[in-house]
């Protein structure tokens, strides 16, 4: 059987300089692949890479056998990505951005109210994200991820910010989620720890 | 793992999403709607200063004026089109969401008309009648500016997305900008002036309206060409 | 046939052919314009309305063909390159900007300085083909000022071929707006037009002078590309080897 | 001569003109090349200097 999510020789240039060459790998459900490399080594535009951001030099990323590049939408309606930035506005209230957020894409079963207890900031929730601290903005990015119903979670250094607990608590989302059937991607330079069949791809 | 009954969000419900989320964030801010208004009322009253406020003068540059502070007006509010939404990284979030990106940019493009383009349309009449200008021209005034504010905020996406994330963004904008508004600027100034004049004028408001609904059709792929390769 | 194009778009081998390729188009262009400019300005007779002076047709049509074909190169180029991912096109696109607003520029003095004796002033506001040329040289700077604002050359290709996608519908619109407007101030003369029925003997140099100026064109837009190329390429082997290797080789 | 160079009193109007336009062809003519001389001098010194250096 195919892999779920794919590469081939990805290859990609930033004007002369070459980020990564010859890049490939295969994951399937259940599974997390980690990106390995110290900062600057281009683990962040791999990532923009796979979600189809940065226009390869060469290479193909597939989605259930099937370029990325011919199915965008099927694709980004299967992944949500929590970037470097977390992406969500900070003038709107917690609540107005997730909501924004669930109207792009397929939903889970789970409740707004649940997934914030669980990440232990549901009473932040009438204030805008701009009073909330780097950490706390973080924990509502994940609640953007835990309320999409989709398979494929891209984390682009999901501990940084984090204290102790937080780390535990990313990485037991993502256990559960990897336990559920679901595939991670993960930048990372720090060990991670999680009970979960592992792949690696590292970047010199 | 996906629950069987999963549902996508249906095609224009991220258009709409976006354009509410906007007009939530204007609503948060009202100076970045405000400021282009007040640049208009500005412009506006720097002309009788310059050119001397003789009533013959005023009602027969004022077509042209209104129109030029106008094209003025939108193109300040245009450079903020995109730019909080690049430094933020929830432009990013947009590019890679199952929405159509054309409908995405459209709802942005959306917004930014209901809170720059319908504004000026609205106070227009204000400073119209300072410059003299009968009521049935006044009327000739807001439907050109509606359909060419339509027009301007569509070409305007396309530079604001064009030049999204480079220094020097704000003029470029300008230079990119300024030559495609032209046959907008020219139809709709002279239209007024020759309503103003007793003439004919339904010739300019179809121009108008069939330039809006040629941009309305074509410019949101430009935009989102240019968001794509811009967030390279 | 296709197999070919690709060869021919190839940087290593177009960068090779180019010069020939130049020199091809550069001699019966001069050729053709020694002709065109003997002809036009001391054979030709003289237009019975504008005595001499109508002689300037033989610069000012031409760069003003070339303004419009500069920019239609540049927008079907930067398409090339943006559907079939050519490098060669974007190059192209990127070599033709700075030529098309050199002739713009040409036909706008040209026209300008026609304009004096005949209209009695240096810029005839209401001159549709005037405005339109002037309007289409704000064009070409919007579209260098976007490639120079941008550092990096992909990106810059792609962002700009979009501007001169958008830009060369425009550029029509522009040009039937100008003319509806010069149409309700007219009052002031506006340039004779050039009738279909020219005398032959005015006629061929003027052809001559197009034809000439557009090989020129061609050659000047060639070799551009070529540097261009070279400058893209700079990092790749085959500029290395060829660099390297000894004098006669190269 | 003189007669037919001064063009019927638009001498100078016309000759500007063609003057103009064989001012544009060299400059272009000059620009072409000294671009091409400049970038493979630069890329020229560059790739000899990583060759000695390797």
């Amino acid at each position: 059987m195919t892999a779920q999510l794919s590469a081939e020789n990805l290859t990609l240039f930033r004007g002369d300089r070459c980020l990564f060459r010859g890049v490939g790998f295969a994951l399937n459900s259940g599974e997390l692949l980690i990106l390995e490399g110290s900062n600057g080594s281009g683990k962040t535009s791999l990532m923009k890479a796979i979600v189809g951001m940065l226009d390869l030099e060469k290479g193909v990323v597939s989605w259930n056998g099937m370029p990325v590049a011919e199915q965008r939408q099927v694709f980004h309606g299967a992944l949500v990505w929590t970037a470097h930035r977390v992406g969500l506005k900070a003038d709107l209230t917690l609540v107005e951005n997730l909501r924004f957020e669930a109207a792009l894409r397929p939903q889970g079963s789970d409740d707004l109210e649940t997934v914030l207890e669980r990440l232990e900031i549901s009473r932040l929730k009438p204030l805008p994200l701009r009073s909330l601290s780097a950490g706390q903005q973080r924990r509502v990015a994940l609640a953007r991820m835990l309320l999409a119903d989709v398979p494929l979670w891209l984390m682009d250094e999901p501990f940084t910010n984090l204290d102790r607990e937080g780390r535990a608590l990313v990485m037991e989302l993502v256990k559960e989620h990897l336990d559920k059937g679901g595939m991670c991607v993960m930048a990372a330079h720090q060990d991670v720890e999680i009970d979960a069949p592992v792949k690696k791809v590292v970047l010199q | 793992m996906t629950n069987p009954e999963r549902h996508m969000p249906s095609m224009t419900s991220g258009l709409l999403a976006v354009a509410r989320r906007d007009l939530l964030l204007a609503w948060k801010r009202p100076g970045d709607v405000l400021n282009p208004l007040f640049f208009f009322a500005m412009v506006c009253t720097l002309f009788p200063l310059a050119v001397g406020p003789s009533a013959e003068q005023l009602t027969f540059s004022g077509p042209g004026v209104l129109w030029v502070a106008a094209l003025l007006a939108m193109l300040i509010s245009l450079n903020s089109l995109f730019i909080s939404d690049f430094d933020d990284g929830s432009l990013e979030q947009l590019l890679i969401s199952p929405q159509p990106l054309p409908l995405v940019g459209l709802g942005k493009t959306i917004s930014h008309w209901l809170t720059s383009g319908l504004p000026l349309v609205l106070v227009s009449p204000i400073v119209a009648i300072t410059y003299r200008m009968p009521g049935d021209v006044v009327l000739v005034l807001m439907l050109t500016l509606t359909l060419g504010t339509v027009s301007l905020s569509l070409l305007g996406s396309i530079g604001a997305a064009l030049t999204v994330g480079l220094h020097r963004g704000t003029a470029l904008l300008s230079l990119l900008i300024l030559p495609l508004s032209m046959p907008v600027l020219i139809i709709g100034a002279n239209t007024v002036s020759l309503a103003a004049g007793n003439e004919t004028y339904s010739a300019g408001i179809w121009a108008l309206a069939a330039y809006a609904v040629g941009t309305l059709s074509l410019a949101p792929y430009a935009t989102a060409a240019a968001l794509r390769i811009s967030n390279e | 046939m296709w197999k070919w194009f690709h060869q021919l778009a190839s940087p290593p081998h177009f960068y090779r052919i180019a010069p020939t390729f130049s020199l091809v188009l550069l001699l019966p262009g001069l050729a053709l314009i020694a002709y065109g400019v003997y002809a036009g300005l001391f054979l030709a007779p003289m237009d019975y309305q504008q005595g001499d002076a109508f002689r300037i047709i033989y610069i000012h049509v031409p760069s003003a063909y070339l303004s419009l074909m500069a920019y239609m190169i540049m927008a079907v180029a930067g398409g090339i390159g943006l559907i079939w991912r050519m490098k060669l096109a974007h190059a192209v696109a990127a070599s033709a900007a700075p030529l098309g607003a050199w002739f713009t520029f040409l036909a706008l003095a040209t026209g300008s300085i026609w304009g004096r004796p005949m209209w009695g002033t240096w810029w005839e506001w209401a001159d549709p083909r005037m405005m339109s040329e002037l309007i289409l040289l704000f064009f070409y700077f919007g579209y260098m000022a976007l490639r120079g604002a941008i550092d990096d050359t992909a990106k810059a290709d792609k962002a700009s071929a979009v501007l001169a996608l958008v830009g060369v519908i425009n550029v029509i619109i522009v040009h039937y707006s100008v003319t509806w407007w010069s149409s309700l101030h007219q009052g002031q003369t506006i340039m004779a037009k050039e009738g279909p029925a020219m005398d032959p003997g005015m006629l061929y140099p003027l052809l001559a002078n197009i034809f000439g100026f557009t090989l020129l064109f061609g050659s000047l837009i060639l070799r551009r590309t070529r540097t261009e190329v070279l400058f893209r390429e700079r990092r790749t082997r085959w500029v290395k080897e060829m660099i390297l290797a000894p004098e006669g080789q190269r | 001569m003189m007669e037919s160079l001064a063009m019927g009193g638009y001498g100078a109007y016309v000759w500007t003109c063609f003057g103009l336009a064989a001012a544009v062809l060299i400059i272009n003519e000059w620009r072409v090349r000294a671009r091409q001389a400049t970038v493979y001098k630069e890329i020229e010194v560059r790739i000899k200097a990583l060759e000695d250096s390797a």
